[in-house]
């Protein structure tokens, strides 16, 4: 446990007083104030307890990093401290004054600031806009916020324009924004919540550096990422947090990565690597020339798709790399059938299916495993039995003729319930009562049970824990011996580089440039994906392939 | 309910309204004029019920069942959408007289009081075409109904007949809707477009809308109107225009209702059959309240006479 | 699952419940506040409510009103908003009637013409909304709304004396030629000197078996059912949604066609100025009270002719019958608020339980968890 | 939810960042001038007997019917935009006009018109008050609780009206109806007006048309229509020049964010739906007091919806919406003012416009568009050539068509606040 046992026994106020004496499992060192000190932080949700007595003492002027599985509780916790959820028991201090957090605004008048997991931006409005809501008494919301913005921008190197509209932003921009709207504020506490979950690693080296700057400057923060291998990098402490509790705080110079996921799963880690290759010759889906336009909402037209080509043969996983909006998911609409490609021609197992509905596209072979598995896999308000028929209406067992077989169907889900080891009490819940991971769980059984020719698997793994994680790569590596072809495209590029057979890596609309996933690292792949290297991409060096020892999920013993 | 026992006669008379019901200032305030004045006169007892945006003819005989079942006698249907519920009720209550405003049922023990409204507009007509200066005269309709179309095409050969000069401009107020009886402003409206297109005499057979036609006339100088069903010189709510309103072609409904009631309470020998209300019954009429048309007073009544002498026919439609 | 099921009954049962005692609550202060004695005037409703030719009357006005809740129920099940489905059955109806007034075929010929022309009719206003909305994105809640407006312009100007339809100089009705009387309906008695029960009240409730099957057995229903749920789910799912739009708004067209046909084949045999009018917003009060489903409609539409049926009486004792405007207002009201909180609160119910039996479910299966892992 | 990792679909590869072409006032002085000449040319080569229909088409006449048609409408769509713009879309906008038409003149009978004014304001305030509640606070879906809305409130003013306007018979009550209420004042800028009218009742090529249009935004103009164009422009100034207004904005954008910045954005979406049925309520007064003066059940007429419709027309801003409320207007006062023959006039006008999109979307090598533009300019003017006016019967479907055919032509044009009728609940985003 990161606190004392002996803390809990006394009372808030003296904590507050004794605040300042360095929690046990602080390194040695040099020791700042106590920033933030939460204790006993318990909240439930119906159906979860998502933090459980949850203690944790970050120091000012420190980079405190919080990792754990999916679900741990990290984000909740650190919606507590920002004031959007109220937790059930505990209390929350700031700089050794015990407080009541209502609203985000109160913390936000307290110095803590955070930058979410999933960007907080309106669109459609300016960089301005964005930055100065909420805090409009600050500077206005003219000329004087405007000075201000570029003011924060220049000190800390983050080029931030404040007239653009954010929507026109990428990522890494929008990033950005969002720590300048936490220093906008005038925040002393910056959570930031996986703020490197869509950077590709130079992006992410530019934020460390920015990160390293606030800390100069005396700023804490809290840091949540999956990537331990950034954590041991920048955290100056670091607290794993298992099943909504904290169950160890580390100093990085006495961890690694390794040893640090063990604290997190409990248990030894999967990996995603593939061992022989199963390629065969026989081709599954090649796309020749495809071609698809957009019209914004200004009526300008460009090619979010350009003159595509690639080829997926029997047995075969093709990983596509890219930072994200940069044409990956109209790829795998246009293969879907969900847009219509406006020139080029797709074809499945030899037959020409450029236009045709995504019904006969399913009905022909291709299983799909959507990005969004609440957009595009669910029906979250209806069973499990009828989210099982959901793409799939029109074959056996679901369907005779044009009826429905919902006795078949019911049957059939609970042989994928028992195989794929769907946590749920039944096949009458709603699919939205289920945690994300035993949903995804649903839809890979879902589209394995159809036998699929071609499988397109977008971020299969994405937002799932760890032992969700090794069963759904089991499943795509059984169905690949099998001569399963497969489309993979993955944000988390140590999955892609070990699942895959053949990478691309796609750069606004394109493809520009391929890899080997035996030789390439992490590293490369990312500065292909920001357009800075293109063709195939070489291994340089030999010792390169050691770099990615502080990936944790990337074993590399066999490379 | 306490409806049954009350087998008896004595209950009094039963009312209909049409939508719009008693204090329309118009069709239906003509009948319960009526209505109260044989009550008082004859110390009757009655019920009133209206119909309501949307009755099918299945509401509408349950108003009139009711009140045959709970033994009023004389029961009138006041406006013509009554037609068939109230031919179907007198086929179920033969032994209580119904009567019918504006229609014609036929049936031994309904009286259908019908006026001769195109006969009364004829003379509206006549005094449009000895009054308009710029020959331009306009008439708004309610609505595009058969019975307004009565008086539209009354009112244009009265017209055409005094005056062959004068053009005339029809608008309807809302077509294919009772709902343009309702709507004052968009009657001030189009009276506004006509009048800015020189027209200075406006018949309006528009109920609610009439008003606001009078109105634009009341603001303009050298403009009239003529108004509809009462004499709406006394209208209290168009006070400040009354010196506006050339004439009111008036339908005595009062009359007509008042008379059938009696005849059924009074004299115990109701009418029955078509009692047509016309020009020589006294059943339309203009008024000479203002003064404003004593001057051609003489030509109105010889068109009058004409008319109840049979050598003038008029149309009772407009085309 | 068996718990599941029967709280979920329960919770089905709760909101129209729950609604209908708040709303007849609010209605009670309502009458109270603008002193009138509320319980009584309820138990005229109810007491006039429960005769024999009320009943008749409610039944006959519940099949119109039956129709109307499933034109616009087919459309609520897949998110669209049907608005327009009051000049729907109107067109429908008015078509319906010139070609049956100026036919002269055998009865068993010329009923399904007739309803065959006004499903056709009201599937081809409806589309023109199902058109725009796919084609040009045009929302179907303005365009119903306009297509409305325009529906009745298009009768009034059609249902003219020597257009389409001919004028009683005696009744100054205008109306259409009226159905030979071989294509009068069938009916059914209700014994005694009541008015007969009208027999299209079996084509009602053949209506309402093929909206449950429809909607409920077949693919086709799957499909839409998808769509209404989640809309990018089910075209990932290999629904083509623009034509499921169409398609389901030809439907509710089609639907709406019916809601016309049993007074024009029942009771008046023609079109006039009268025909009852507004009965498509009728629906969609009906449509959101039985919950866009084909056994709550019929309980709805048969609330609302006992509604209105009791309005008739209120009058008649002396009461505004405008009462019982409020009260359906307030009902609807009502209706969607407790639906919506039901349903919010069913969800939660069942993600608690779903994650208590998880929890005991683990507890129990320490071991072979670790192992299966 | 975790499985929406980042909400930033954004930047589709080769994106010019730059902003295609707003309307600029510049731009839309220029199209109403285009029109102008275009129609003095019209009507300049029309023969004798139309011409007159002609000249009705800018007659003072016909532009201040048209200005005092556009106003509820207008008013309607301003209450549909506040509403819209914190994410509620509010169809009830015909009920809670319903209720001010009611208790406008409930008011306004008693003491005098501004006190009506208030108290229809109000009485929309209240119907607004409601749908936040449905749908803030309890997150019914948006449509559905605006269609209960209007029952509701049709409803309750049919039976007040029942209870309070009947016994009033001698004033001027009946339970459709209330009594008269006194004028609102309203004004005419002094010689400007007189002398407009003498320029316009000359007839000159577009210097009449263009009297004609000015005298009729000068003469007779109702106190309510300068508070309602203030309206507008108060409108534009709170929700794009304030911090309330960003606050407000943001709420229909992306509520989530505006929470996590500490926006209390229940507050913002019920101030706004507040506001859009007190709009909605003096649309409402306007029908009421200043169109006619009394409240009049069915009044209102659909304009609660029309206003919508204008609202999406103008894109969801002031100056669209207040053009769309134009065109609203002027198209639903053309049927009163001798329609049919300024309708057929219309015509040509209309095709003309048309035939000139035809030939820009066949430059733009759009075949199927351009042909089909092309083909309906050329019906209407074989219709106009065929005809010489159109049935009054027909006329009233002018502002529907309208509408039908503007929607068709710029649905997919339009931007609609991003969270727009979207369900919130606080402390659940992701
Ligand atoms: N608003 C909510 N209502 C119900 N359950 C919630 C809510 N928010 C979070 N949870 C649940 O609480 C648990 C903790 O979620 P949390 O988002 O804090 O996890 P996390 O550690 O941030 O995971 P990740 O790494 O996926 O971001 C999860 O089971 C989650 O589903
Ligand atoms: N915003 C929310 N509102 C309501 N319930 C939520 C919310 N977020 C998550 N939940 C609920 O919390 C539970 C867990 O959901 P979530 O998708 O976060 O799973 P998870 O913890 O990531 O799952 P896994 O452990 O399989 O990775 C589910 O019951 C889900 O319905
Ligand atoms: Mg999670
Ligand atoms: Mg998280």
């Amino acid at each position: 446990m990161g606190a004392p046992p002996s803390l809990h026994a006394l009372a808030p106020q003296e904590c507050a007083i004794k605040a300042a004496s360095p929690p046990k499992g602080a390194p040695a060192g040099d020791v700042g104030d106590v920033a933030v000190q939460l204790r006993g932080i318990t909240k439930r949700f119906p159906g979860v307890v998502a933090n459980h007595d949850i203690d944790i003492t970050v120091r000012r002027g420190t980079v405190h990093a919080l990792v754990g599985e999916n679900g741990a509780g990290k984000s909740t916790l650190m919606k507590i401290l920002y004031g959007m959820q109220r937790p059930d028991e505990g209390t929350i201090e700031l700089d050794g004054a015990p407080v009541e957090l209502h609203s985000p605004a109160d913390a936000i008048s307290r110095g803590v600031g955070m930058v979410h997991q999933h960007f907080m931006l309106a669109d459609n409005f300016t960089v301005l806009e964005n930055v100065v809501l909420g805090a409009e008494k600050l500077h206005g919301i003219g000329g004087k916020a405007r000075a201000r913005i570029k003011e924060i921008s220049d000190a800390y190197g983050l080029g931030v324009r404040p007239d653009v509209m954010v929507e026109d932003l990428g990522v890494a921009d929008r990033q950005r924004v969002e720590i300048l709207k936490v220093l906008y504020r005038g925040a002393r506490t910056l959570i930031l919540d996986e703020p490197t979950a869509v950077l590709v690693p130079q992006e992410v080296d530019a934020l460390f550096a920015n990160l390293r700057d606030l800390k100069a400057e005396g700023l804490t923060v809290l840091f949540i990422s999956h990537k331990l291998g950034e954590v041991l990098a920048v955290a100056d402490d670091i607290t794993v947090i298992r099943r909504g509790t904290t169950v160890a705080s580390v100093v990085p110079s006495e961890t690694d990565p390794r040893r640090l996921a063990e604290l997190m799963v409990g248990s030894e880690l999967p990996s995603p690597e593939t061992r022989e290759s199963t390629v065969t010759d026989t081709g599954m889906l090649t796309l020749d020339g495809v071609r698809l336009t957009a019209t914004d909402v200004d009526g300008v037209e460009r090619a979010v798709l350009d003159d595509i080509g690639l080829r997926i043969r029997k047995g075969e996983v093709l990983g596509i790399a890219g930072v994200e909006g940069n044409g990956q998911a109209e790829l795998v609409e246009a293969i879907m059938g969900m847009r219509d490609p406006d020139a080029g021609t797709i074809t499945l197992d030899g037959a020409d299916i450029s236009h045709a509905p995504t019904r006969k596209r399913r009905e022909d072979g291709i299983g799909y495993i959507p990005e969004d598995r609440h957009r595009h896999g669910l029906l979250l308000e209806a069973p499990l039995w009828e989210n099982r028929i959901l793409g799939h209406v029109t074959e056996p067992p679901n369907s005779k003729g044009g009826l429905l077989n919902p006795a078949a169907a019911r049957r059939d889900t609970e042989r994928i319930v028992a195989t794929y080891d769907v946590r749920t009490p039944g096949i009458e819940v709603t699919a939205a009562s289920l945690s994300g991971g035993n949903q995804q769980k649903l839809i890979v059984g879902r589209e394995m049970s159809h036998h699929p020719k071609l499988l397109i698997a977008a971020h299969p793994t994405r937002g799932v824990d760890v032992g969700a994680q090794a069963q759904i790569w089991d499943q795509i590596r059984t169905a690949r011996r099998e001569g399963l072809a497969v489309l993979l495209i993955s944000a988390d590029l140590d999955e892609l580089i070990g699942l895959s057979d053949t990478l691309r890596v796609m750069y606004r609309g394109r493809l520009v440039a391929d890899a080997d996933p035996a030789t390439i690292t992490p590293e490369e792949l990312g500065s292909a994906m920001t357009g800075a290297a293109s063709g195939h991409l070489e291994h340089p060096a030999e010792d390169a392939a050691e770099a990615d020892e502080a990936e944790v999920t990337t074993g590399g013993e066999d490379r | 309910g306490s409806s049954s026992e009350e087998g008896s006669k004595a209950a009094g008379v039963g009312l209909a309204y049409d939508v719009g019901g008693r204090g329309d200032h118009s069709f239906n305030d003509s009948a319960a004029k009526g209505y109260d004045r044989a009550r008082k006169d004859f110390k009757v007892k009655g019920k009133e019920l209206t119909a309501k945006d949307g009755d099918t003819d299945a509401d509408r005989y349950d108003k009139l069942s009711s009140l045959a079942e709970a033994g009023y006698n004389p029961v009138v249907g006041v406006g013509y959408a009554w037609t068939p519920s109230l031919a179907k009720a007198a086929k179920k209550y033969p032994d209580t007289d119904f009567g019918i405003v504006d229609s014609v049922v036929d049936s031994k023990n309904v009286a259908s009081l019908v006026s001769a409204e195109h006969e009364g507009s004829y003379l509206a007509g006549v005094a449009a075409g000895l009054k308009t200066k710029s020959n331009k005269v306009g008439f708004i309709g309610g609505t595009d109904s058969a019975l307004i179309k009565k008086f539209a095409g009354g009112f244009q050969q009265g017209l055409k007949d005094t005056n062959p000069k004068a053009s005339l401009d029809v608008q309807w107020v809302q077509v294919g809707s009772p709902k343009g009886f309702g709507m004052p402003d968009r009657g001030k409206d189009i009276a506004e477009g006509m009048l800015s297109n020189k027209v200075d005499v406006i018949f309006s057979a528009a109920g609610g809308s009439g008003a606001g036609a009078i109105e634009a006339t009341g603001k303009k100088k050298g403009t009239w109107s003529i108004g509809v069903d009462g004499d709406q010189y006394y209208d209290k709510g168009l006070a400040p225009y009354k010196n506006a309103i050339l004439t009111s072609m008036v339908k005595n409904v009062d009359g007509s209702v008042y008379d059938f009631i009696k005849s059924v309470v009074k004299t115990k020998k109701s009418e029955h059959g078509v009692q047509s209300y016309d020009l020589k019954r006294g059943g339309v009429g203009l008024s000479y309240s203002g003064g404003f048309i004593d001057d051609i007073k003489p030509k109105i009544e010889t068109a009058k006479k004409k008319i109840i002498d049979g050598k003038i026919k008029v149309a009772d439609t407009y085309k | 699952m068996k718990k599941f099921d029967k709280e979920r009954v329960l919770l089905a049962v709760a909101a129209p419940l729950l609604a209908l005692v708040a709303a007849f609550l609010l209605t009670a202060l309502v009458l109270a506040a603008t002193g009138k004695a509320p319980f009584n005037a309820f138990g005229i409703m109810f007491d006039y409510g429960v005769k024999a030719d009320s009943q008749v009357y409610i039944l006959n006005k519940a099949t119109t009103y039956y129709l109307a809740g499933l034109a616009v129920a087919i459309g609520f099940r897949m998110n669209l908003f049907n608005i327009g489905v009051d000049g729907q059955y109107r067109l429908a109806a008015f078509f319906a009637a010139v070609v049956g007034g100026a036919l002269e075929l055998p009865g068993l010929v010329q009923i399904p013409l007739i309803i065959l022309v006004a499903m056709l009719v009201g599937a081809m206003w409806a589309s023109i909304a199902g058109l725009l909305k796919v084609y040009r994105g045009v929302s179907e809640v303005i365009s119903t709304i306009m297509l409305n407006s325009l529906s009745g312009i298009l009768i009034s100007y059609l249902l003219v004396d020597g257009r389409l339809a001919d004028l009683d100089k005696q009744t100054n009705i205008v109306a259409t030629d009226p159905l030979p009387s071989s294509s009068h309906f069938f009916t059914i008695p209700a014994g005694g000197d009541l008015d007969p029960v009208f027999g299209f009240i079996v084509v009602a409730a053949l209506a309402g078996v093929g909206f449950w099957f429809l909607l409920g057995r077949t693919r086709f229903g799957f499909d839409l059912r998808a769509v209404g749920r989640s809309e990018s789910a089910a075209q990932a799912s290999g629904v083509d949604v623009k034509r499921m739009v169409l398609t389901s708004m030809l439907l509710s067209g089609g639907m709406a066609g019916l809601i016309g046909m049993p007074t024009l084949l029942n009771d008046t045999h023609q079109f006039t100025s009268d025909f009852p009018a507004g009965i498509g917003f009728t629906g969609i009060a009906i449509a959101l009270l039985g919950r866009n489903n084909p056994v709550g409609i019929a309980l709805a539409a048969v609330l609302w002719g006992f509604l209105e049926r009791g309005a008739n009486r209120l009058e008649f004792e002396g009461y505004d019958k405008e009462i019982v405007g409020v009260m359906q207002g307030v009902i609807v009201l009502c209706v969607v608020i407790a639906y919506e909180l039901v349903r919010r609160y069913g969800l939660k119910r069942q993600q608690q339980r779903v994650g208590a039996e998880l929890a005991a479910q683990a507890r129990k299966s320490e071991k072979k968890k670790e192992v299966a892992v | 939810m975790s499985a929406t990792a980042t909400a930033t679909k954004s930047t589709a590869p080769g994106k010019a960042p730059k902003r295609g072409p707003r309307m600029s006032v510049a731009t839309v002085l220029l199209i109403i001038a285009g029109t102008l000449v275009a129609l003095s040319v019209l009507r300049a080569l029309a023969g004798g007997g139309q011409q007159s229909a002609f000249e009705n088409i800018t007659s003072s006449g016909q532009i201040g019917a048209a200005l005092s048609m556009a106003v509820p409408i207008g008013l309607a769509g301003l209450g549909g935009l506040w509403a819209e713009r914190a994410g509620v879309v509010n169809i009830g906008l015909e009920g809670m006009m319903i209720l001010g038409t009611f208790f406008g003149a409930w008011a306004g009978y008693q003491t005098n018109p501004w006190v009506g004014v208030l108290a229809g304001v109000l009485g929309g305030a209240v119907g607004g008050l409601v749908h936040a509640i449905a749908t803030v606070t309890f997150g019914v879906d948006h449509i559905i609780s605006g269609v209960a809305i209007n029952i509701l409130a049709l409803g309750a003013t049919t039976y007040l009206a029942k209870r309070w306007f009947e016994p009033l018979s001698d004033i001027g009550g009946s339970p459709k109806q209330s009594p008269q209420v006194d004028d609102i004042a309203s004004f005419t800028v002094p010689g400007l007006s007189d002398g407009l009218a003498t320029v316009e009742n000359h007839h000159w090529f577009l210097v009449s048309d263009l009297a004609g249009l000015l005298g009729g935004l000068v003469t007779d103009i109702s106190a309510l229509t300068i508070v309602s164009i203030l309206l507008f422009a108060g409108t534009f100034f709170v929700l794009w020049k304030t911090s309330f207004g960003l606050r407000l904005r943001s709420c229909g954008e992306n509520p989530t964010a505006a929470e996590s910045l500490g926006v209390n954005v229940y507050l913002y979406k019920y101030a706004a739906v507040v506001i859009s049925g007190g709009l909605a309520g003096l649309g409402g007064v306007f029908l009421a007091l200043v169109r006619s003066h009394i409240y009049n059940e069915g009044q209102t007429g659909g304009r609660g919806y029309i206003g919508l419709a204008a609202m999406l027309f103008g894109n969801w801003r002031p100056g669209g919406l207040a053009m769309g409320a134009g065109l609203f207007g002027y198209s639903d006062a053309l049927q009163l003012r001798n329609g049919g023959a300024t309708v057929h006039a219309l015509l040509l006008l209309v095709a003309l416009g048309l035939a000139l999109l035809a030939g820009w979307r066949l430059y733009r090598k759009r075949y199927v568009a351009g042909a089909v533009c092309g083909g309906a300019a050329l019906v209407l003017v074989l219709w106009y050539a065929l005809t010489d006016t159109v049935a009054n019967d027909l006329v009233p479907a002018t502002p529907y068509i309208v509408t039908l055919l503007v929607m068709g032509l710029a649905a997919q044009r339009l931007r609609m606040p991003k969270a727009n009728n979207k369900p919130y609940r606080k402390g659940q985003g992701t």
